[in-house]
């Protein structure tokens, strides 16, 4: 039909002309300064991640003073279809990519790792718990806290919503997907840990990083639920905190967010957000890769 | 003679009038329909600027780009090429029909002219996903001068083709467009309530998904009866609990009490029905939940607090306004001739009340009740932080979800068919709505019918 | 008891025990109302109020920083949406009243119209928020953004807004109309000289209602407007392109520190968000009913 | 003569100094109602100005007087219908067969019941024209079936009103017409068995045809009850009344038969509103 | 002579043969209004039936009858203010100085602001006195302010207002008495300068002393105008009206001057009427 016969091209000053241009590669645009890099980082998915995100966004705008970081979304599932659109730069999920979420299509990478604590209250005379334990509490086979151990009552199993990461990550960690019998299933880590908190036969899985003094986090298999525990392998809770955007793309404005991410800078507002920061290969984590200790 | 009820000069004038603001219409329009031949959006890729008229959208197959790794032509989309299309033609079939005369029609085609800027704005952006296959992540699209006057002309051209019918004929057309767009919404929205609902229930089966006891997402299992019944339950006991409150507290205000104590009485039930729901949620959730799980390890009841109970007390409260203000309106509608006839029959005034005035104001007590019904079903953020939400069949004291709470809580997750399923429980619910509706509507109009009578 | 006449007399007193219980129902059934009101916003106002401060409300809001926990940001963002909804929803609401009430013979279709605004008006929230977030932020690729939320909220309060205009709008005496056209005034001029300037307090009635709805809307925005907190006009972006940001709005606040109260603050800072929001609600309801005072005065 | 010593007395103590002609009452020596140096205020409003009349049993009396003068006011006091009025003071002394209705004694269920009263716009009740009827019976404590038919019936028939409803007693009383609503209405007042029946211009909202069957009911109540008329209507106060009181400005102008009150009026002013020269 | 024929050709026209008396037209030298075979149809609803009056310039006319005969439909052809009724159809033709107004080239402003209307209950605007006067003018494209401040003088001076209210032209004019509020209408009314002015029982919702006032500026605006006005009160239109139209179930029974009407009817039923036998 028509051919290539008429294409536009760019040109600042008229309109299309027939000839082609090429457009300048973008391989001198590392080079920018801090002030050349402007424009909007748009960031989609994940809730539980809004808090990193915005913290790093904060701290990324004051460095980069004509971007504007806009974090949206809600829930990871948001992530890929706002990346594959182009409606976002660059999607957050709580958990990894689903296979009908073609992982191919997207640079992913991992910016921190949220440990998963199973938080009982604090009177709780419970402080250790087996995998297996675990597993039967959560799916029901085990209904009273004497059975493994505590005061003779019915456990109350607090969970998240059926599509949180949070419990995503628990779930196939402790291989009781879609078993689970809850009690309540509530929306947020907070409300979990409140619920915890204040009911003595409870039981339910919280971010490791709102572990505080007014829950218990039990150990699992006798291990404590701790960073460096997570780092040397023998915590196996916990799923990743990752970031995606399109596959081979080389925008100065993403770069510029991932180098920051894994600056020193990045990794404290991580570890300050209560997660564990990762280097940059960090695809998936290998337990050992010991960089992350910052 | 000035003063003629029928007068040829004063209608020459008016015809002067009239040939100037045509002949105003015409050129705005020419110059409307000129605009597309102008430079019309300007799309700038990594500090590349494409400067592009309309006609050029229309006409050429695509832009050239240049990634880091691919270089490739971005076409434009086929919507924003019908759109420039049409705007080209429509503008100019508005002038014609301007020559022509034929003031109406014309003034819609100028005014569906001025809306194809909208749909360029909306299918331009497809043009971002062509080039993010290209992996030129950013593109950012301006809208030029020429842009903004098809969409300016054309509204000032529509609105000058009718004024030339007269300012009654333009207002009312005016109106009348108004008066679309909002009917428009709502036609739009039962379509899309239905459309997006309909292809889960056609997938999973209308028998599985109204009546399944399980719903598990992740085993593609989307029963949705304990939602469904929860939301029965939590509506009738907040109905059982609000409406003699409510019709009693509407008696007190309309009949007995001095005006001193209505003045206090009536602003707080108006305040109740302005509190937003999210305060009633944050309320029960630090006050009524933890109450109730005291309450059950005083009792030994097997609670934990979030439960329907606490979603009946939040929905109770909720729904009190809503049936104080429209039984005390229905009360207060009733004439005082029914009162005087009773009282002058030697009834007490409470007498009086209960069988003659609540009787005469039923028919409004009861719209005031399925109001009520309505906005309990309907409830989302108050009862998502009270009820536990666990997709169970209704227990008093267990935890439940209902169809609203189901929505909200799974929406941002899910995808495929899942977010489907979502979207059919918003069609149960709509058709919910519907039923409460069409029942209100029915008792209302018998009421009026029981009054002509 | 018998008087000279040998009928009863009018001294002869009843006992009437029923109209003192029912009485008595009566009473308690307002007593309870009342306590539930006053239970309500005293919790929150006294839980909530010592929480504010001039700071907490003029500074922004900052996961990083503790001390940062102001709720500027989304009181501008619940002013954007205000602003935004009632630019669209007020003009295309009273045309449209006035064209059904008006214009529009008194047909079929204007029952049919009648019946479907009552439909609107009945439609729960959530499904608002599932139709903006498909339309809009999807199909409309405007993303979770304040403009998205804003255009969801226009269709939430249409109704509103229609029905409580057609109101006042029938409302005006009949004789009023009939006396400017007695006097050779054309029907635009009637309506716009003087039946909508009557209507006007109810008008203003029904948009400082709609205004309350916005306020306290949280299930329709929390898809569409989303949760971002970004102060409008920061970095290198104008105040309008904010529209185009998310942003949540007070009550979304709300919700979302009580429901994720992580920080030791977070759940001071929920009483404090909750009282701000029952004083704006408080101010709203007081200006509707000095508007519909007014009305019921002209 | 006792009228005239009335009259006079009213005269020095009311604020305004009242000039009332009182002349031949028809049926004055049997007397229902007595009404003495009745004053009554709309809060700050003088409504009625020392008023003074002697309502004979079993006749018929109209009140007429052009709009505004206190008419409906006088009416409503007989059974204290006033007390529903916020602000309403009244002072004097009132009595129906001796008895003071505004003692702090008096039930006013039982005045209420003793005198009934009809409005000007018939209002029957919302239900069945059987309940319409029965409602009065019960809320004064009659519950037997068999009786409350039997009150329906005659109610009805005093009420000239059985033939027409007698198959329809069930179906709903706003179905009625203009007409029948009313004297459904006199028919419920009358089913409380009241001894004065009290209207309010119960004509003046029917057609001509209705207005003559009322009229003529009038005729035949006189028999058993007292009645007391407000009518705007002279051809009709002229037409059924036995007695005719005069009101202007809230005070009682001429107060006589009928008769010589359109025949032979004693005051100047009861002439020319007579003739139709004001009102 | 006319008069007659006229009457024979209507009945023998209508669907339904009228036999209309028409007696000695005061002013009928001088005819302002003239109605010929004039049906009116409330969708089926036959409103007026074959009417044929010619009504003279400088006259007071006044249209009498029951309640529901038509007189106020009668009235509003006048300026077509039953164009805004819904299914209200019209046949025959209406004049005014010899101008058809139902001619399709009539600019109906200009019949109404040649033909003023007041209404019975007064409706003043719910804005200043001021603005209530100048709004008529200000529709006719006056804009001058010293104009309108003439027009309001002079208007008001014609209602016999200017004086009491001089001093608060910029108040609203809701918070006047009733009766101000009608002579307000009336000045409104004067203010667009018409020759014919309507009034529907001006009177009727106001008291004796504000009628009184209003009767008395009828007499003077004949000067001026041609008042046609409808009333409910029989004294009221011997009183003011030189000539009376007895209208009955939409037909115009009788129509003469005031004198002979109401000492010497020519129709039966007019005599009934006025003499208080129904209605
Ligand atoms: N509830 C009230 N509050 C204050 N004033 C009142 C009240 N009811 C009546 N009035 C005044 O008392 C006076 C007498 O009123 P009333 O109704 O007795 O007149 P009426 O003779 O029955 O007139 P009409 O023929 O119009 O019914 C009037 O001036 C009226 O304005
Ligand atoms: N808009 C209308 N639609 C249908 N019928 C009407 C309408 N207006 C009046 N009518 C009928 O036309 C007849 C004449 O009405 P009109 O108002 O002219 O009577 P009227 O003589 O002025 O009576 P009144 O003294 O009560 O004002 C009445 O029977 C009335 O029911
Ligand atoms: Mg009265
Ligand atoms: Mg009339
Ligand atoms: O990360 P989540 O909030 O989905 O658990």
């Amino acid at each position: 039909g028509c051919g290539g016969s008429q294409v536009l091209d760019a040109s600042s000053t008229k309109a299309a002309s027939s000839s082609e241009a090429s457009a300048a590669g973008s391989s001198d645009a590392s080079a920018a300064a801090s002030t050349e890099i402007s424009g909007n980082l748009t960031l989609n998915g994940s809730t539980s991640m809004a808090e990193v995100c915005q913290a790093l966004g904060e701290a990324f705008m004051k460095k980069y003073p004509n971007v504007k970081v806009d974090k949206s979304g809600n829930g990871s599932g948001d992530a890929p279809k706002a990346v594959e659109a182009g409606t976002a730069l660059i999607g957050d999920l709580s958990r990894k990519l689903k296979d009908e979420e073609k992982p191919d299509d997207f640079d992913v990478k991992t910016i921190a790792i949220d440990g998963i604590a199973i938080a009982v209250n604090k009177d709780n005379k419970v402080k250790n718990l087996t995998t297996d334990q675990i597993t039967k509490i959560f799916t029901g086979a085990v209904k009273n806290w004497k059975e493994v151990g505590g005061d003779d009552a019915a456990i109350n199993v607090i969970g998240r919503e059926s599509a949180s990461g949070t419990r995503d990550g628990f779930e196939s960690i402790f291989k009781c997907k879609e078993k689970c019998k809850y009690a309540s299933e509530l929306t947020s880590t907070g409300a979990v840990k409140t619920k915890v908190s204040s009911d003595k036969a409870a039981v339910g899985y919280i971010s490791l990083g709102n572990v505080d003094n007014t829950v218990t986090a039990v150990k699992v298999d006798g291990v404590d639920a701790t960073e460096d525990n997570i780092n040397n392998g023998t915590y196996k809770a916990h799923r990743p905190f990752i970031e995606i955007c399109k596959k081979g793309s080389e925008d100065d404005l993403i770069n510029a967010w991932f180098t920051f991410v894994y600056s020193e800078e990045g990794k404290k507002i991580i570890q300050d957000c209560k997660l564990i920061a990762t280097d940059e290969k960090g695809n998936g984590i290998s337990a050992g890769s010991a960089s992350s200790k910052a | 003679m000035e003063n003629r009820l029928t007068d040829a000069q004063r209608d020459r004038r008016k015809a002067q009038k009239t040939r100037i603001v045509r002949i105003l219409a015409i050129v705005l329009g020419v110059v409307s329909a000129a605009s597309f031949f102008f430079p019309y959006i300007t799309f700038v890729f990594k500090k590349q600027v494409y400067s592009v008229s309309a006609l050029q959208l229309l006409t050429v197959r695509g832009m050239r780009v240049a990634g880091p790794k691919l270089t490739g032509i971005v076409s434009i989309p086929v919507l924003t090429r019908i759109a420039v299309l049409a705007g080209v033609v429509l503008a100019l079939a508005g002038v014609v029909l301007m020559l022509l005369k034929k003031a109406a029609p014309a003034g819609a085609c100028y005014i569906l002219s001025a809306l194809t800027p909208l749909i360029v704005l909306i299918s331009t952006s497809d043009i971002q996903s062509a080039v993010t296959q290209l992996n030129v992540t950013q593109m950012s699209v301006r809208y030029l001068a020429p842009f903004l006057l098809v969409l300016l002309l054309g509204v000032v051209c529509a609105v000058l083709a009718l004024w030339t019918m007269g300012p009654e004929r333009l207002a009312q057309s005016v109106f009348l467009v108004c008066a679309c767009v909002s009917i428009g919404s709502v036609v739009i929205i039962t379509i899309y309530v239905i459309v997006s609902g309909a292809p889960a229930i056609a997938e999973i089966g209308l028998g599985n998904f109204l009546f399944g006891e399980t719903w598990a997402a992740g085993s593609n299992q989307f029963g949705i009866l304990p939602m469904i019944l929860s939301s029965i339950a939590a509506t009738a006991g907040a109905i059982l609990l609000g409406v003699p409150v409510g019709i009693l507290t509407a008696v007190f205000l309309s009949e007995t009490a001095r005006p001193a104590v209505t003045k206090i009485v009536h602003p707080a039930v108006e305040l109740l029905a302005g509190i937003p729901s999210v305060i009633y949620g944050f309320f029960g959730m630090l006050v009524i939940v933890p109450f109730i799980k005291q309450c059950g390890e005083f009792f030994h009841w097997n609670t934990q607090g979030d439960s329907l109970l606490a979603a009946i007390l939040i929905l109770a409260v909720m729904v009190l306004p809503t049936i104080v203000n429209v039984s005390e309106t229905a009360l207060r509608a009733v004439p005082v001739s029914y009162r005087e006839a009773s009282m002058a029959l030697g009834a007490t005034p409470v007498m009086t009340i209960f069988k003659v005035t609540i009787p005469a104001a039923r028919s409004g007590v009861l719209s005031g009740v399925i109001l009520g019904v309505g906005r309990a079903i309907g409830e989302t953020m108050a009862v998502i932080m009270v009820a536990g939400n666990v997709a169970n069949m209704p227990k008093l004291l267990g935890s439940v979800r209902f169809l609203t709470t189901g929505i909200a809580l799974e929406l941002s997750y899910s995808s495929g068919l899942h977010r489907q399923a979502l979207f059919a429980i918003g069609l149960v619910l709509f058709v919910f709505i519907m039923l409460v509706d069409v029942l209100f509507t029915y008792i209302s109009r018998k009421g009026v019918q029981m009054d002509a009578e | 008891m018998l008087n000279e006449k040998g009928t009863e007399s009018l001294y002869a007193k009843h006992k009437r025990p029923a109209d003192a219980v029912l009485k008595g129902l009566i009473n308690a059934a307002a007593v309870i109302t009342v306590v539930i009101v006053v239970g309500i916003i005293a919790y929150i106002l006294v839980k909530g109020i010592p929480h504010i401060s001039w700071q907490f409300l003029t500074t922004d809001y900052s996961t990083l920083d503790q001390n940062r926990q102001g709720i500027l940001p989304m009181i501008l963002n619940t002013l954007y949406i205000v602003i935004i909804t009632l630019l669209i929803s007020v003009p295309v609401g009273i045309c449209s009243a006035i064209y059904l009430t008006q214009y529009a013979r008194k047909g079929r279709l204007v029952r049919a119209i009648d019946f479907t605004t009552e439909i609107l008006a009945g439609i729960p929230s959530i499904i608002f928020g599932l139709f903006g977030y498909t339309v809009f932020c999807v199909m409309f690729r405007l993303q979770t953004s304040i403009l998205a939320g804003s255009l969801t909220m226009v269709i939430c309060i249409l109704p509103t807004i229609i029905r409580t205009t057609e109101e006042a709008l029938i409302s005006v005496p009949s004789n009023y109309k009939e006396g400017a056209m007695a006097l050779g005034a054309g029907k635009l001029r009637v309506i716009m000289g003087i039946v909508l300037p009557c209507a006007m307090p109810g008008v203003l009635t029904g948009v400082i209602l709609a205004v309350g709805r916005i306020v306290g809307e949280s299930a329709a925005l929390l898809f569409t407007s989303g949760l971002g907190f970004n102060m409008p006009g920061k970095g290198a972006s104008g105040a309008m392109d904010h529209i185009m940001e998310s942003g949540r709005t007070l009550t979304l606040h709300l919700y979302t520190t009580a429901m994720d109260s992580t920080g030791p603050n977070t759940l001071n800072v929920a009483f404090a968000t909750a009282a701000v929001l029952l004083i704006l609600v408080f101010v709203l309801n007081r200006l509707a009913s000095l508007a519909s005072k007014a009305l019921r005065k002209g | 003569m006792k009228q005239e010593t009335t009259a006079l007395e009213t005269a020095q103590k009311s604020e305004t100094p009242v000039k009332t002609s009182y002349g031949n009452i028809s049926g004055s020596e049997d007397i229902k109602v007595s009404i003495k140096d009745l004053n009554l205020y709309y809060k700050d409003f003088h409504a009625l100005k020392g008023l003074n009349m002697e309502i004979p049993a079993n006749r018929v009396t109209a009140f007429i007087g052009p709009s505004g003068c206190g008419k409906s006011t006088c009416l409503k006091t007989l059974n204290r219908m006033n007390d529903l009025v916020e602000g309403c003071r009244i002072t004097g002394k009132i009595t129906i067969d001796g008895e003071d209705i505004y003692d702090p004694r008096t039930d006013v269920t039982l005045l209420r019941k003793r005198a009934g009263m009809v409005f000007q716009k018939p209002n029957p009740f919302p239900m069945s024209i059987y309940d319409n009827i029965t409602y009065g019976p019960k809320v004064h404590g009659i519950k037997s079936k068999t009786e409350l038919d039997k009150i329906v019936e005659t109610s009805l028939k005093a009420a000239a009103l059985w033939d027409e409803v007698k198959d329809r007693l069930k179906q709903s009383a706003l179905g009625m017409s203009g007409g029948q609503q009313q004297r459904l209405c006199i028919a419920r007042a009358l089913a409380v068995q009241p001894d004065v029946l009290l209207m309010d211009e119960p004509t003046s909202a029917l057609d001509p045809i209705s207005t003559l069957k009322i009229e003529d009911l009038m005729g035949d109540l006189r028999e058993k009850y007292t009645v007391i008329i407000v009518t705007h209507n002279m051809q009709q106060a002229a037409r059924i009344a036995d007695n005719t009181a005069f009101f202007l400005l809230g005070q009682l102008v001429e107060y006589t038969n009928t008769t010589d009150m359109f025949n032979n009026p004693a005051d100047e002013r009861t002439e020319r509103y007579i003739t139709g020269r004001f009102g």
